[in-house]
């Protein structure tokens, strides 16, 4: 299980990394998407099965297919002949900020108590449990989420189609 | 009784008929197995051009061919190649020692077989021409395309036995005669590049007036005799004729078949009778008059040939252009 | 898995348990990668020899008795082959989409039940695994058609990937009925749900009126999801070559091919599991005798299901490009939501009679008035000016 | 298992910190918008993990987590359609190149 662990952070973070570094943007979005492999693996190591078939559903199915056809649309379809330099002028900025950022939560996380857990005991959520708290202790949370997801998908459609209803 | 999706079904019901008749009907079944069963190919279907000979105890000896090279002229993309055949006194005999035909390059497009006024070259419908090379494979040589004449009456009866009585005919008119009768062959004729409007040499679309035309034609004509073949050549609308083996003698610039009757008489002008003459043959040394081009000639113009109709390939033009030269020089 | 764990630990007790269990999870893989891919093979034989027989000719005949070695011979051929790979292609890519392609497809047979207790891994959230994991084989269609650097490949891609994810939903929707009938994501579940009733046939869910339409929505989504022949427009050949595969050759090209062919017969089996009630039949159950036969009625049924699937190519005209989105999303997804209402109505009405008036009618008016909507304009039979 | 909840910690710190990094150093809206998802990421592998390291009984930390994820797919169709409509009127997809405050 250590094994796995080690190996499935690995796959993510070099996923991560290569996701914002790579010059080609599709390289970037495949990269991403072995990103989001290892993560909906750590969740199938955590015994959070339905998160992880959710994950792979959500981020593999949806977004990243969804960004691959944003860049179809936005550059030229090889998708490559990106900035000279990959990450900008202002590189010091992001990577200061990240570092700094890193640090903290490093020397927060060390001091901490609760870090030293380690798993008891079986922890298995059924699906049916989940089914049953979303329709009835998370109801209102689950509904709003639906008016919202139904929000984003009309202004989606209106943002992207601007040019043709200006035209109408 | 229509429904949505109706006609989805009714598609569906006719490919299960379909699937399950095409077990019980043979008739159903349109596919040939190809190397067990073979399709009857139409009588006038066409594939490569094959030699006819008549007697199976001797294919080289009876083959119809007489070498005369008209094929290859006419040839379009040029995948004939002919070399004559000569004994061991270099005198030429009326039959090729080589005949190759590229199949890689034919088009299959039966001019050979048109223009051939012997018979001897007609088109076969094999159609199982594959080889494991593409180059050396695929060049037929005399053996592989001389084939009976009982082969071609199997192939194609229609056409062969019209051919068979064509040449019975003619035969049993030159036996009759035995004499000056020409064999008018019921074949259509070679299709003879037609004298140039403004004299020989300039094409039509050349950009020069009339006068210069005149001019220039008749520079060409009597210009040093390399110049005027070059020129003439492409100006017949024809493909220079590469005449391998019988190199053209030099003197002799309307020695070339693809020439049209008026350019090569054009060309002889002012020349001796025996020139003029040998201007009026086919120019293929074809030998069916016994002799090649120039003895022809020459034994015209001597006497000692009074028949005028021996010229075969060049037919009645030859025959009665022969007859108004000799008329002119009073000889006959 | 488990079971034959267990199984495993009563005959060979004194064995280390930790070999017991590589053991048992290596036999459910080695059972999926032989006999499915061999399935495949023979599927593409069949395919083959159908659609000859339904065009009135023999199809492949010539290697072994009735074509019999025919996909040995295809399989060799395509090993042979030269591997080519266009010039300015992404090379990494373009080598990783075929390795994609079929890893899915393979991934998609783990939550799907062959008999009575024979399953894989019983996943309690097997169907969302299942849709989370076919979803991905988008992926390799996408990376496939990008990597050549084609235009015909690159348009197959993006037609792909606009065809998977709108067919996607109104499957899923169809799919939801079940779960709700069932209570459960657990294919296992589902399967044992269908069980029962006279020849443990009639409580199948496609005799049923909501679970006949979730069949009929699920089959075409299964078709379209897998690009079978009336929605192939990712591989259209008459308009873009060969679409995504189109740069393929040799032995890449028939990972795309086993990669589609093992996602049509996966989607087939989980159509079977949740429609056709997966490996119930007259006979099935539990104990030795019973597990045979029911493995024997899901095999039968997958069988029919891929004869379905190949009847339907040799039969339909491809779907136009223009109307392929419109019948996603005008047609089966509204169908698939009015079918849900429909397993709601089933489950409160416990009189069945009335259910069954209830639903049927339910479910007949909504169909009326969507292929109304649906229908863009009045389709007359068609005329000819010059042909009589 | 014996990875104690600091691995995971650790893991999603760094993850965040690669994605704010992304987020803030790289010109292209895409690529932001990558990195704004990879710190989504970050934040749900916590709640996962917390869930599974203490409150594993509760099912709120999984509520939280698919509504975090459906949240991250709303936003990022918003996202990409904001991209394409800005790309068509600057012709480019660069951050800093959408200065103009003039539509």
């Amino acid at each position: 299980m250590e094994t796995i662990f080690w190996i499935l952070s690995v796959i993510t973070v070099l996923g991560a990394i290569f996701a914002i570094t790579l010059r080609n943007l599709i390289h970037c979005v495949l990269s991403l998407i072995l990103f989001f492999l290892g993560i909906a693996g750590h969740y199938f190591l955590m015994h959070a099965d339905f998160i992880g078939a959710v994950q792979i559903l959500i981020y593999i199915g949806a977004v990243a297919v969804l960004m691959l056809f944003a860049i179809m649309l936005t550059r030229h379809v090889t998708g490559d002949e990106g900035p000279r330099e990959v990450l900008g002028g202002k590189w010091w900025a992001g990577m200061g900020t990240a570092v700094i950022i890193a640090g903290l939560l490093w020397a927060i996380i060390r001091k901490d108590a609760l870090a030293q857990l380690l798993p008891v005991g079986a922890a298995e959520t059924s699906v049916v449990e989940i089914g049953k708290a979303l329709v009835a202790d998370w109801v209102v949370p689950f509904e709003a989420m639906a008016v919202l997801l139904t929000a984003a998908l009309i202004g989606a459609v209106v943002i992207a189609l601007e040019e043709v209803i200006r035209k109408r | 009784m229509g429904f949505i999706g109706k006609g989805l079904f009714d598609g569906m019901v006719v490919t299960a008929r379909n699937f399950v008749g095409s077990y019980f009907d043979r008739e159903r079944l349109v596919t040939v197995q190809y190397p067990e069963e073979r399709v009857q190919v139409p009588e006038n279907s066409r594939t490569f051009p094959f030699l006819v000979f008549d007697e199976d105890k001797d294919p080289v000896g009876t083959m119809r061919c007489v070498a005369c090279k008209i094929c290859e002229v006419e040839c379009p993309p040029q995948c004939i190649y002919i070399v004559m055949d000569r004994d061991e006194k270099g005198k030429p005999q009326q039959r090729p020692k080589v005949f190759d035909i590229d199949i890689s390059v034919c088009m299959q497009c039966q001019i050979c077989v048109e223009v051939c006024p012997f018979d001897a070259i007609k088109m076969d419908n094999d159609y199982e021409k594959s080889q494991y090379g593409r180059f050396d494979e695929l060049v037929e040589h005399l053996p592989d395309l001389l084939k009976s004449n009982e082969y071609y009456n199997r192939i194609k009866p229609t056409e062969a036995s019209r051919v068979d009585a064509k040449l019975k005919a003619d035969k049993e008119k030159k036996a009759k005669k035995a004499a000056p009768a020409a064999p008018k062959p019921a074949a259509a004729p070679a299709p003879k590049p037609a004298p140039a409007a403004a004299k020989i040499t300039i094409p039509e679309d050349a950009p020069f007036t009339p006068e210069q035309r005149e001019w220039l034609g008749k520079f060409l004509v009597t210009a040093p005799v390399g110049v005027a073949s070059t020129a003439a050549t492409p100006a017949a609308g024809q493909p220079a004729a590469p005449v391998a083996g019988s190199a053209p003698a030099g003197n002799w610039p309307w020695h070339d078949p693809a020439l049209g009757m008026q350019q090569r008489l054009d060309l002889a002008k002012n020349k001796p009778l025996a020139d003029l003459l040998m201007a009026a043959m086919a120019q293929t040394d074809c030998h069916a008059c016994g002799y090649d081009c120039r003895g022809y000639a020459d034994a015209i113009a001597a006497g000692t040939e009074t028949d005028l109709s021996l010229c075969l390939p060049g037919e009645a033009e030859t025959e009665n252009m022969l007859k108004r030269l000799m008329e002119g020089s009073g000889k006959v | 898995m488990e079971t034959i764990h267990q199984q495993l630990r009563i005959w060979f007790a004194n064995a280390p348990d930790s070999v017991l269990l590589w053991v048992s999870i290596a036999i459910p893989i080695l059972f999926i990668l032989s006999v499915f891919p061999g399935i495949f093979a023979y599927t593409t034989l069949v395919e083959r020899k159908a659609l000859g027989r339904i065009q009135n000719r023999f199809g492949p005949n010539r290697v072994g008795r009735w074509g019999i070695l025919q996909p040995i011979a295809d399989g060799l051929k395509l090993l042979i082959k030269e591997d080519i790979v266009p010039r300015r292609a992404d090379k990494f890519v373009h080598f990783l989409a075929p390795v994609i392609a079929v890893i899915p497809s393979v991934l998609l047979f783990a939550v799907v039940p062959i008999g009575a207790g024979l399953i894989p891994v019983d996943l309690n959230i097997g169907i969302l695994f299942a849709f989370a994991i076919s979803t991905a084989s988008v992926l390799a269609l996408f990376m496939g058609g990008w990597a050549s650097r084609n235009k015909f490949s690159l348009l197959g891609a993006m037609r792909a990937v606009a065809q998977v994810v709108s067919y996607e939903v109104p499957m899923v929707l169809a799919a939801v009925a079940v779960v709700m009938a069932v209570g459960s994501l657990s294919t296992v579940a589902i399967a044992k749900a269908q069980s029962g009733g006279i020849l443990n046939v009639t409580r199948w869910f496609v005799f049923q009126p909501w679970g006949f339409v979730g069949f009929v929505l699920f089959t075409i989504g299964a078709m379209a999801e897998s690009a079978r022949t009336p929605f192939d427009i990712p591989e259209a050949e008459s308009e873009i070559i060969a679409g995504y595969h189109t740069e393929y050759s040799g032995f890449k090209f028939a990972l795309f091919q086993m990669g589609e062919y093992l996602a049509s017969i996966a989607m087939a089996g989980i159509t079977v599991t949740m429609f056709l009630g997966g490996y119930n039949g007259p006979g099935s159950g539990p104990g030795i005798f019973g597990g045979l036969l029911s493995m024997f009625w899901f095999f039968l049924k997958l069988g029919c299901m891929i004869v379905l699937n190949i009847w339907i190519r040799g039969t339909w005209p491809r779907v136009r490009v223009d109307q392929l989105m419109g019948f996603a999303w005008k047609v089966l997804l509204p169908m698939a939501i009015v079918n849900i209402v429909a397993v709601g109505f089933w489950h409160y009405l416990t009189f069945r009679p009335l259910a069954w008036v209830v639903t049927t009618l339910w479910l007949v008016i909504w169909f009326m008035v969507l292929t109304k909507l649906a229908a863009t304009e009045n389709v007359k039979p068609r005329t000819y000016r010059y042909a009589s | 298992m014996n990875i104690p909840l600091d691995h995971y910690l650790m893991l999603s710190a760094f993850l965040f910190a690669i994605g704010l990094c992304g987020a803030l150093s790289r010109k292209n809206a895409i690529i932001v918008l990558i990195g704004i998802e990879i710190m989504f990421n970050a934040g749900i592998l916590n709640l996962i993990a917390f869930w599974h390291y203490k409150y594993f009984t509760s099912v709120t930390a999984q509520m939280f987590a698919i509504f975090a994820i459906s949240i991250a797919a709303a936003e990022s169709a918003i996202g990409l359609a904001l991209v394409i409509a800005v790309y068509r009127h600057y012709k480019s997809v660069d951050v800093d190149e959408m200065a103009s405050l003039k539509g």
